[in-house]
C-alpha cells in the first residue's frame, strides 16, 4: 500500500516541479519594467477606493455551512456504500435513514428560506 | 532509519511548524492557511499508519470543508484584520507553562510504556470492515444515527444562528 | 517502522499547541481554529491505536469517523455564533465578549 | 512479414512494452533494485503529469476551432498569421507569448500566498491524474490506489482554498468577491458529483477504478442514467463551462479571482482550468462509459486508450455544445439549480437506486445476471425521472396559477381603480 503511495508523492514531486519550472522560465524570460501607474489595482480605471476587505454577505457562509455538513455525511456514506454488497436489508435501510434525516435538514432550511439569495 | 521514518519527521515537521503557526501568527488569514499545512501533514501521517481512507478524508473534510469555512468566517468578521491588535490575552503566559506542564506529562506517559512496537500487516478489507461495522446493531449502527441527528442539528442550528443574527 | 510512541507524542505536541492557542488567543476564529489541532491531534492518537493493535477491529476508524462528525458540527456551530456576534458587536474579542457576564 | 507481426505485437501493448524496454536498459546499467523500481515510479510519474499538458495543448486548439465553427466566424487558422497546418501551432505561440509577458505585480499583494497560489493550482489539479486508468492492467494507470475515487474527489476538494487564496491577497475587490463566488459554486456542485459518484460506488462495491471499470459489463451511463446526468451537469460547474461560467464572469466580475494576476501566472490558472476540464472527462468516462473497454481491447490493450481518449473527447464536445448553446446563470438561479433540484434528485437517487437494487437482488435468489441487473438499475431510474417530471410539472403548473390569479387580481384592481 505504501509502495502506491510512493507514487502519489513521486507525482507530487513532478507536478510542484512542473509548475515552479513554468514559473521560473517565465522569470528569467520576461521583461522586467515596474512602474508606479502599472502596478496600482485594477478597478475600472479609477484609483481604488477603501480597502478591499469589504463586508461580505453571510450567504456565502451558509452555503459553505451546508456544503460541510453533506462533506462529513460523504465520508461516513463511502465505507457504507463500500460494503453495500456485503449488506442485509435493514443495514441498507439505516443508510437510507441516514440520508433521509439529512434531506429532512435540507429540506428544512430551505423551507424557512435560508436557501434563498437574497 | 528507514525512509518511513524519515517520512514520519517530515510530515511531523509539516504538522508541528504549521500547529506553532496557527497559534502564533498575527494575521489571521495567514493562521488559517497554516492550519491548512498542518491538515496536510496529518493527512500524510495517516498515508503512514496505512489509513488511506482517513488521508483522503483529512484531505476531503478538513482542507476542503473545514478551511474553508474558517476563511470565510475570517473574511466575515474582517475587522479583525487591524494589525495592532494583540494577538493573545493576558495569561498568555500562564497558558503556556500550562501548555508545556500538559506535554511534559503526556509525553512522559507515552514515553514511558511499553508499547508494542509491531504492528500486524494491514488487512486489504479494513474499510469494508469499517463500512460492515457502521450499520451492524452490535457495532455502532446507533452512534452511526445520532451522527446524523447530531449532523442535522448544526446545520439547522448554525443557519438559523446566521440567517437570524 | 515507526514507533507507536512517536505518533504519541506527536499527538501530544500537537493537543498542547492547541491548548495554549485556546487558552492564549483573543480571537474568537482563532480559538476554533485551535480547537480543530487538538480533534486533529484526538484523531492520530486513534488511529495510530487501531493500527498497532489488531487492524481487524474497527473501533479506532469508527471513533475517528465520529471525530469528524464532531469536529464538523462544532466548527458550523462555533464558527456560526462567531459571524452572528460579529455582526451585532463589531468584534470577535472574546475578552470583550462580557454579555454573560452579569 | 515477420518483423511486420513482431511490430504488431509490439505495437498492439506498446506502452508496457517500452516500459519493459527501459527498466530492462537500467537493469542492464546496473542499478540496484529499489533504484530502478525508484527510477521506473518517476518515470511514469512524469510520464502522468506531461500527458495532461499535451492533451490541453490540442484541447485549447480544437476547443477554438469548434467555437470559431459554430459561432461562424473565422478560427486559429485562418488568423492573420500562418500557425502551421489548421493553425495547429497557434497554442505554442500562445505559450510562448505567455511565457515573454511582464509579470505585473500589483501593490499591497500578499506576496507569498500571491505568489503560491498559481502553483499550487496547477499541482492540485495534475494530482488527480494518478488514479486514472487508461488501459487494461496495472501499468496502463499511475497507481490503482484502493480508494481510488475518494482520492480525486478529495484533491479536487482540498484545492478549493487555492482560490481564496489568490483572491484575498490580491488586494483587490474584484478579486476577493470573484474568489467567494467562485468557491461557492465550486464547492456547491461537488455535493451532486459526491452523490452520483456514491450510488455507483454502491453497485461497484469498491473505490479502486481498474474494479469500477471492471464492472461495467453494461455501461453506467445506460444502467443509471439519472447519476450520469446529476455529474454531468455538476460537472459542467466545476470546469466553468459556460451556463454556469459565473467564476469569470468578465462582463461583471472582470475575470474573477484571477483578476490581478498576468503572464505566466495567469497562464498558470487558465491552463489548470483547462486540465480541470480534461481530468473531469477522465472521471466521467471511467464512472459512467465503461472507461477503457471496448472492442478488440483483449487482442490489442492500446486500443484500450484509445477507446478512452475517444470517448474523453466526445464528453468534452457534449460540455462544449451546452457551452456555447446556453447563456450564462445568474448566482441565484446557480446556487438554486444546485441545492434546490441536483442535490435533492441526488439524495432520492441514491436511496432509490439503493433500496430497490437490494430489495430485488434479495428477492431473485441466486446469481443475477449483469444485464438483469442493469435492467432493474434502469427501471428504478425512470421511475425516479418520471416523479422528478411529474414534481417539476406541479411546480410549473402552480406557478401558473398563481402568476394568472395574480394577473386576474392586477385586472380587477384597474376596473375598480378606474
Amino acid at each position: 500500500m505504501l509502495e502506491q503511495f510512493t507514487f502519489v508523492g513521486l507525482l507530487f514531486f513532478v507536478a510542484l516541479f512542473l509548475s515552479i519550472m513554468m514559473i521560473g522560465l517565465a522569470w528569467l524570460l520576461r521583461p522586467k519594467r515596474p512602474n508606479p501607474r502599472k502596478s496600482e489595482i485594477y478597478e475600472c480605471g479609477l484609483q481604488p477606493h477603501g480597502e478591499p476587505w469589504v463586508q461580505y454577505k453571510a450567504q456565502y457562509y451558509i452555503f459553505a455551512l451546508v456544503f460541510l455538513i453533506f462533506d462529513v455525511e460523504a465520508v461516513f456514506l463511502f465505507p457504507w456504500a463500500l460494503a453495500y454488497n456485503w449488506l442485509p436489508f435493514y443495514a441498507v435501510l439505516e443508510g437510507v435513514i441516514f440520508i433521509l434525516l439529512l434531506a429532512a435538514a435540507l429540506v428544512y432550511v430551505w423551507r424557512k428560506g435560508v436557501l434563498e439569495w437574497v | 532509519m528507514t525512509l518511513q521514518q524519515i517520512f514520519f519527521f517530515v510530515f511531523a515537521a509539516l504538522t508541528l511548524v504549521g500547529g506553532l503557526a496557527v497559534v502564533t501568527a498575527r494575521k489571521l488569514f495567514h493562521a488559517a492557511l497554516w492550519l491548512l499545512l498542518t491538515f496536510f501533514g496529518v493527512a500524510g501521517l495517516y498515508v503512514l499508519l496505512e489509513a488511506p481512507f482517513f488521508a483522503a478524508a483529512q484531505l476531503f473534510v478538513y482542507m476542503g470543508a473545514i478551511g474553508i469555512l474558517i476563511i470565510f468566517a475570517i473574511m466575515l468578521t474582517r475587522g479583525i484584520m487591524r494589525q495592532d491588535a494583540p494577538r493573545f490575552n493576558e495569561q498568555w503566559w500562564l497558558a503556556g507553562l500550562l501548555a508545556i506542564v500538559l506535554l511534559v506529562v503526556l509525553g512522559w506517559l507515552a514515553w514511558q510504556q511499553p508499547w508494542t512496537t509491531t504492528a500486524a500487516p494491514i488487512r486489504e478489507d479494513s474499510l469494508h470492515l469499517l463500512g460492515l461495522a457502521l450499520v451492524d446493531p452490535e457495532g455502532f449502527a446507533l452512534p452511526f444515527e445520532v451522527a446524523s441527528v447530531l449532523l442535522v442539528m448544526a446545520l439547522i442550528g448554525a443557519a438559523m444562528i446566521v440567517k437570524e443574527g | 517502522m515507526v514507533p507507536l510512541q512517536w505518533y504519541l507524542i506527536l499527538a501530544a505536541t500537537l493537543f498542547c499547541v492547541g491548548v495554549y492557542g485556546v487558552l492564549a488567543r483573543r480571537n474568537a476564529v482563532a480559538i476554533l481554529m485551535s480547537v480543530e489541532l487538538m480533534l486533529n491531534a484526538v484523531i492520530v492518537n486513534l488511529l495510530a491505536f487501531w493500527r498497532y493493535s489488531d487492524p481487524a477491529v474497527v473501533v479506532g476508524q469508527a471513533f475517528a469517523v465520529f471525530v469528524y462528525a464532531v469536529a464538523a458540527a462544532e466548527v458550523a456551530v462555533g464558527l456560526a455564533l462567531a459571524v452572528s456576534i460579529y455582526r451585532s458587536r463589531q468584534t470577535v474579542d472574546v475578552d470583550q465578549l462580557n454579555l454573560l457576564k452579569w | 512479414m515477420e518483423f511486420l507481426s513482431r511490430l504488431l505485437t509490439f505495437l498492439s501493448n506498446a506502452i508496457v512494452n517500452v516500459g519493459g524496454w527501459i527498466e530492462g536498459l537500467l537493469v542492464n546499467l546496473g542499478l540496484g533494485e529499489p533504484l530502478v523500481s525508484l527510477a521506473m515510479g518517476l518515470i511514469g510519474a512524469a510520464v502522468v503529469g506531461f500527458f495532461p499538458l499535451l492533451v490541453v495543448i490540442f484541447l485549447i486548439w480544437a476547443y477554438r476551432k469548434l467555437i470559431a465553427r459554430m459561432q461562424g466566424r473565422l478560427g486559429p487558422n485562418s488568423s492573420g498569421t500562418w500557425a502551421g497546418p489548421y493553425g495547429i501551432l497557434q497554442t505554442f505561440a500562445d505559450a510562448i507569448k505567455m511565457l515573454t509577458k511582464e509579470d505585473v505585480r500589483p501593490q499591497g499583494i500578499d506576496v507569498v500566498p500571491y505568489n503560491l497560489a498559481p502553483i499550487l493550482v496547477v499541482v492540485v489539479s495534475l494530482m488527480v491524474w494518478a488514479v486514472i486508468p487508461f488501459g487494461p492492467g496495472d501499468a496502463l494507470v499511475g497507481t490503482d490506489l484502493t480508494i481510488g475515487i475518494f482520492y480525486i474527489l478529495a484533491f479536487s476538494s482540498a484545492g478549493l482554498f487555492v482560490f481564496l487564496m489568490a483572491g484575498w491577497s490580491s488586494n483587490n475587490k474584484y478579486a476577493t468577491v470573484g474568489a467567494f463566488r467562485a468557491v461557492a459554486q465550486l464547492i456547491g456542485y461537488e455535493i451532486p458529483q459526491l452523490l452520483a459518484v456514491l450510488a455507483v460506488v454502491m453497485v461497484v462495491g469498491s473505490l479502486r477504478m481498474q474494479d469500477i471499470v471492471a464492472a461495467q459489463d453494461v455501461m453506467f451511463l445506460v444502467a443509471m442514467p439519472v447519476s450520469a446526468l446529476i455529474f454531468f451537469l455538476a460537472s459542467m460547474a466545476e470546469i466553468n463551462a459556460r451556463p454556469f461560467e459565473l467564476l469569470e464572469a468578465e462582463s461583471e466580475l472582470v475575470c474573477g479571482y484571477f483578476v490581478e494576476y498576468s503572464g505566466m501566472k495567469f497562464g498558470m490558472f487558465y491552463l489548470a482550468e483547462f486540465m480541470n476540464t480534461v481530468a473531469v472527462a477522465a472521471i466521467f468516462t471511467t464512472l459512467f462509459l465503461g472507461g477503457w473497454r471496448g472492442p478488440w481491447v483483449d487482442q490489442a490493450p492500446i486500443l484500450g486508450t484509445l477507446w478512452f481518449l475517444l470517448k474523453m473527447g466526445l464528453v468534452i464536445l457534449g460540455w462544449m455544445f451546452f457551452q456555447m448553446t446556453l447563456p450564462r446563470l445568474r448566482i441565484d438561479q446557480m446556487l438554486a439549480f444546485n441545492w434546490k433540484f441536483l442535490v435533492p434528485l441526488g439524495l432520492a437517487n441514491l436511496c432509490v437506486v439503493g433500496l430497490v437494487n437490494k430489495g430485488i437482488v434479495a428477492a431473485l435468489v441466486g446469481e443475477v445476471s449483469a444485464w438483469t441487473q442493469a435492467g432493474i438499475l434502469l427501471g428504478a431510474n425512470l421511475v425516479v425521472i418520471l416523479a422528478t417530471w411529474g414534481i417539476l410539472a406541479a411546480s410549473e403548473r402552480r406557478a401558473w396559477r398563481r402568476q394568472e390569479t395574480w394577473q386576474a387580481a392586477q385586472a380587477g384592481e384597474l376596473e375598480v381603480g378606474a
